[in-house]
């Protein structure tokens, strides 16, 4: 009875072994089951998720106009304080002065692409960009400026 | 048992616990120098067993400092909140519960770490978060950083 | 001389540092452990070396703001995290998702468990020291997290939930791929059987090890795996439902023995019900708007406010108290993996070092969200 | 003689590299990866490139060691496990060393290893380092036992401490073929205590990274850590090589009697490559080990020691003495 229950322990431990060894020597065997993906090779092929968020972009159209109107709801809704707006009166055709901004200011060391400005933005003027290779060698690259210079308001978002 | 009956056995046991029933659970609120007693009662009477302390903390209201232990009974599922107001805010302490529930010892360890709240009768009493020589206690509404940056 | 008497305790016990930075620790976590020969007498928790202060940090945040934080605490179950704030940010308005927005959140919350224990049944292979079921079990996880990126826009800190509903639809591809993955994992299940479950090693490295009784279970306010291995009914889906959790069928995997084995075995079985669930919900997302109508600033009334949900880890309890402004006055987070660790140092007493990697491990410590 | 040797021990470290290599591709397909694919050709340079990297890497000394025995180890662990290459036979009439008593030194000298280890992980004054010595103290002294009852099979059916004259033995068959079950069993039981013998996995508790945080090398780097990577391999090359040459006839074709075009062939197939299949058969299958268990506890390595390999393999070097008292094998 003992010797049954000894060698009975054996067999089943080794069956347990070789049925693990089984499954490796089935990979090891068929290599097209390999999911590596060669990252920086295959750039060329990577895309990425439509809504992936990568960093907040604000796109400009080709006459160089975005559609900010520098209401600062996205600082309000940053819990990290990593958008900083600075405005300025612009005087317009007609003579009337009106807020427009100077600068936007985006800290993207201190951002966790939480997605709340966007959400936030009633004129749709920024969007999550798809760009995720963010390492730089100095901490001061990643403050950016994202409308670019001499922009403009686009036409007939305010109102 | 109901909030209405919970009520009334502490009443019983306690004429000086004061309630709120605005929220979700029956809140009791004593002085911290009842609360052994109480919770003692409330651990070991068949008809309360409350045996899970699932939530311990502590709320600094800048006059008193108030310990909050949310129970729950895994027999009758139950819940009960019990608040005991600390009114000494410059030496504030009070009895550990680490001898009815064990969770107790790691979560007033925390509510030492960051509130500085002595815990009585603790078996190992330490800074779990911070260092041994920190000065201050984070969470309370009168801790000031001098490092911070303000955003 | 090699060993000083620093060493060695009063009480004749060899102490050893395990952590803060240790292979098995998953993380920060230092374990300060006083051994006799390999026999562990006694461990320690030491605590904070990634403590970010969350709960500080909340009370400067607007209840709209605060709820991303919540994924850096237990970042593998970062969206039940995140449905825990917006839980009792509803409870506190008295406002209630719509039907849609609660089936998403649902299927997020059972993907993103499906894809926690995942991680774990990867991790537990390669804390015992067997590396290649780590690949296997990630490439089911990668394929979840590739369908959560699609839908929210990241993999891991999601950040999908806001209060009356979630951020955006989800993505149309979406109900199909997420039946495919679970084809997927269906179909590799049996791998893991017979790559661990089944080995006669890895049986005897976790049964009859790190036994936690379930009077203690409750005591130490285990939840979760955990407590379900001790035999403790505790989950917070079956005994308090939120978000239509009531409506679903699913059982609770309980197991009596509370060892390292009954814990492993728990998880298996709730990785098979989460995939249940998401089988009964996926074809029946209710038509409707993803998003209940909110106020733009939200104040909470003035009172407390308890809301508890299960993570892939146990019971999460987000406790707010408001004084009627825009910000929380107090806001603690009871985190399940707090009260697991402070049951550690019983189930491992008795045990070998290498028994405290496997009670570690099946205990499934995630270091953020105790320090939080 | 002495060219012979320096060349041998050369070519001993280029082989140490390719099973480096070797070790990373099985582990990375068996895990459905690829591998090294960066430095050269299928990333064969990678294990060049480590190298280089090891030996301008500061070699660290901790101040509470014992400096001079923290040094000395792993050239002590090296060397032993180099002195075990001496009786190998590589081929037909390529042996270095044929001394008459070969298999009694293969088995003590390999033996010594635990020596090194043990200074290694004493003299670094770190307690992992310790709890990993101590560990591989019991480990290596039990696991002998059945390496040398399972070898003392061999000598038992051959008559010959000779490693030359086992071959020789075998040129009519391999043992495994010629001795039935018991020299099959003696044979897994040698594969299984070598596993042990050399701490690879599921038996490197010495080193168990997720207990022990590398064990007995915790404390090293540089080119003093490449020493014990170099040893492991050695001892890896070392123990598949024996195991070929006592059990699966060395540099001996595969041969079966009565057919004789048949053993022309094989016998057109040189006696080396013979001899490294037959070795890297082996490695493979140890390598395939490590690539799919768990590690054991400290007390259950024991066990399957004392409880299950040693009164096994008493068992059956009964069996092999009547086997071979009866003249029951081919």
């Amino acid at each position: 009875m003992f010797l049954k229950e000894y060698f009975g322990t054996i067999f089943n431990s080794v069956k347990s072994l070789l049925t693990g060894m089984k499954l490796t020597g089935y990979y090891f065997t068929h290599l097209k089951e390999i999911v590596t993906e060669e990252y920086p090779d295959n750039r060329a092929t990577l895309k990425m998720a439509e809504r992936f968020r990568g960093e907040v972009t604000m796109p400009h159209n080709e006459n160089n106009e975005h559609r900010c109107t520098g209401c600062q709801s996205c600082e309000l809704a940053c819990p990290n304080g990593s958008i900083k707006i600075i405005t300025k009166q612009e005087i317009q055709a007609d003579g009337k002065k009106k807020k427009r901004i100077d600068t936007w200011v985006y800290h993207l060391d201190m951002c966790t692409l939480c997605n709340l400005c966007v959400i936030a933005c009633p004129s749709e003027a920024i969007v999550m960009g798809q760009n995720f290779e963010h390492s730089v060698y100095d901490k001061k690259q990643l403050k950016k400026i994202l409308n670019k210079t001499g922009s403009k308001l686009m036409e007939g978002v305010e109102e | 048992m109901t909030n209405e009956e919970l009520k009334y056995s502490i009443t019983e046991l306690l004429p000086v616990a004061t309630y709120d029933e605005s929220g979700e659970f029956l809140n009791i609120i004593i002085p911290s120098d009842e609360l052994i007693p109480l919770m003692k009662e409330l651990r070991s009477k068949k008809e309360f067993d409350f045996d899970y302390l699932f939530c311990l903390t502590c709320i600094d209201w800048k006059d008193h400092l108030m310990m909050v232990y949310h129970l729950l009974s895994k027999v009758h599922k139950h819940c009960i909140v019990v608040k005991a107001k600390i009114t000494d805010i410059q030496n504030p302490k009070i009895e550990s519960v680490n001898c009815i529930w064990k969770t107790a010892e790691l979560n007033e360890d925390e509510v030492y770490d960051l509130f500085g709240i002595r815990f009585l009768n603790h078996p190992n009493l330490r800074r779990l978060f911070l260092e041994e020589d920190w000065k201050g206690f984070p969470l309370r509404k009168n801790y000031v950083d001098e490092n911070m940056i303000k955003l | 001389m090699l060993l000083g008497q620093d060493h060695i305790t009063e009480e004749g016990e060899f102490v050893i540092n395990m952590g803060p930075q240790h292979p098995a620790t998953h993380g920060v976590l230092h374990l300060k452990i006083g051994l006799d020969g390999e026999t562990i007498k006694k461990i320690e928790p030491h605590l904070g070396y990634i403590h970010r202060s969350i709960e500080k940090m909340c009370e400067q945040l607007s209840y709209r703001q605060f709820i991303f934080t919540t994924s850096r605490m237990d970042y593998l179950s970062a969206h039940i995290n995140n449905q825990a704030c917006v839980l009792a940010v509803e409870k506190a308005l008295q406002v209630e998702a719509t039907p849609r927005a609660k089936a998403i959140r649902v299927l997020m919350a059972e993907l993103t468990r499906l894809a926690s224990h995942q991680l774990w049944w990867a991790c537990m292979g390669l804390d015992l020291g067997a590396v290649t079921p780590f690949f296997y079990a990630f490439r089911e996880r990668e394929a979840i997290n590739t369908i959560i990126e699609e839908t929210c826009g990241t993999r891991l800190t999601q950040n999908y939930m806001v209060p009356g509903g979630v951020m955006m639809d989800i993505h149309p591809n979406f109900q199909k791929r997420v039946k495919e993955v679970l084809k997927q994992i269906k179909e590799k299940a049996h791998e893991y059987d017979e790559l661990l479950t089944g080995n006669v090693i890895f049986q005897q490295r976790l049964k009859g090890v790190g036994y936690l009784s379930k009077e203690d279970a409750v005591s130490y306010g285990c939840s979760g795996p955990t407590a379900r291995a001790s035999g403790v009914s505790c989950d917070v889906r079956k005994l308090f439902p939120y978000d239509g959790y009531e409506q679903l069928k699913f059982d609770e995997i309980l197991n009596t023995e509370g060892d390292s084995w009954a814990r492993y075995l728990v998880r298996l079985g709730e990785m098979k019900q989460s995939i249940s669930i998401i089988e009964q919900l996926i074809d029946n997302i209710p038509e409707g708007d993803f998003q209940a109508k909110t106020k733009n600033v939200i104040k909470l009334p003035k009172g407390d406010f308890y809301q508890r949900v299960e993570t892939a880890r146990g019971e999460l309890g987000v406790y707010i108290v408001s004084d009627g402004g825009a910000t929380p006055y107090r806001c603690k987070f009871r985190s399940p993996n707090f009260s697991n660790l402070s049951a550690i140092p019983k189930m491992a007493e008795g045990a070998k070092i290498g028994d405290l990697v496997a009670i570690m491990a099946t205990v499934d410590l995630v270091i953020p969200d105790i320090d939080r | 003689m002495v060219i012979t040797g320096v060349c041998l021990l050369a070519f001993l470290v280029v082989l140490c590299f390719f099973l480096g290599y070797m070790e990373r591709k099985v582990a990375a397909f068996m895990e459905i990866r690829l591998g090294p694919n960066r430095v050269g050709p299928k990333g064969s340079m990678q294990i060049v490139a480590d190298t280089v990297k090891l030996l301008f890497k500061e070699g660290l000394t901790p101040d509470g060691a014992d400096k001079f025995l923290f040094n000395l180890a792993p050239f002590i662990v090296v060397i032993t496990s180099m002195l075990v290459v001496a009786p190998i036979a590589y081929a037909r009439d390529f042996q270095l060393w044929d001394i008459n008593i070969g298999v009694l030194y293969v088995s003590s000298i390999s033996s010594m290893a635990v020596i090194g280890i043990l200074m290694a992980g004493w003299s670094s004054s770190n307690k992992y380092s310790l709890i990993g010595a101590m560990r591989s103290g019991a480990q290596i002294v039990s696991y002998e036992l059945s390496i040398g009852l399972s070898l003392i099979s061999i000598v038992i059916l051959s008559g010959s401490l000779q490693l030359s004259e086992i071959i020789e033995s075998q040129a009519n068959g391999w043992w495994i073929f010629k001795g039935h079950i018991p020299v099959i069993i003696s044979f897994v039981i040698f594969i299984i205590a070598s596993t042990a013998e050399i701490n690879r996995a599921p038996f490197d508790l010495t080193e168990a990274e997720q207990e022990l945080t590398g064990g007995f090398h915790t404390e090293y780097a540089g080119m003093k850590f490449a020493m014990f990577l170099l040893s492991e391999y050695i001892n890896l090359f070392v123990v598949s090589a024996i195991a070929a040459t006592i059990f699966l006839g060395g540099w001996m074709p595969f041969h079966i009697g009565g057919l004789d075009a048949f053993n022309h062939i094989m016998d057109y197939i040189p006696s080396s490559i013979w001899f490294f299949g037959k070795t890297f058969l082996i490695i493979f299958i140890i390598m395939w080990f490590r690539w799919t268990f768990p590690r054991l506890r400290i007390d259950q390595l024991l066990n399957l020691e004392w409880k299950y390999l040693l009164p096994i393999s008493m068992v059956n070097i009964l069996l092999v003495t009547a086997m071979a008292i009866m003249g029951w094998h081919f």
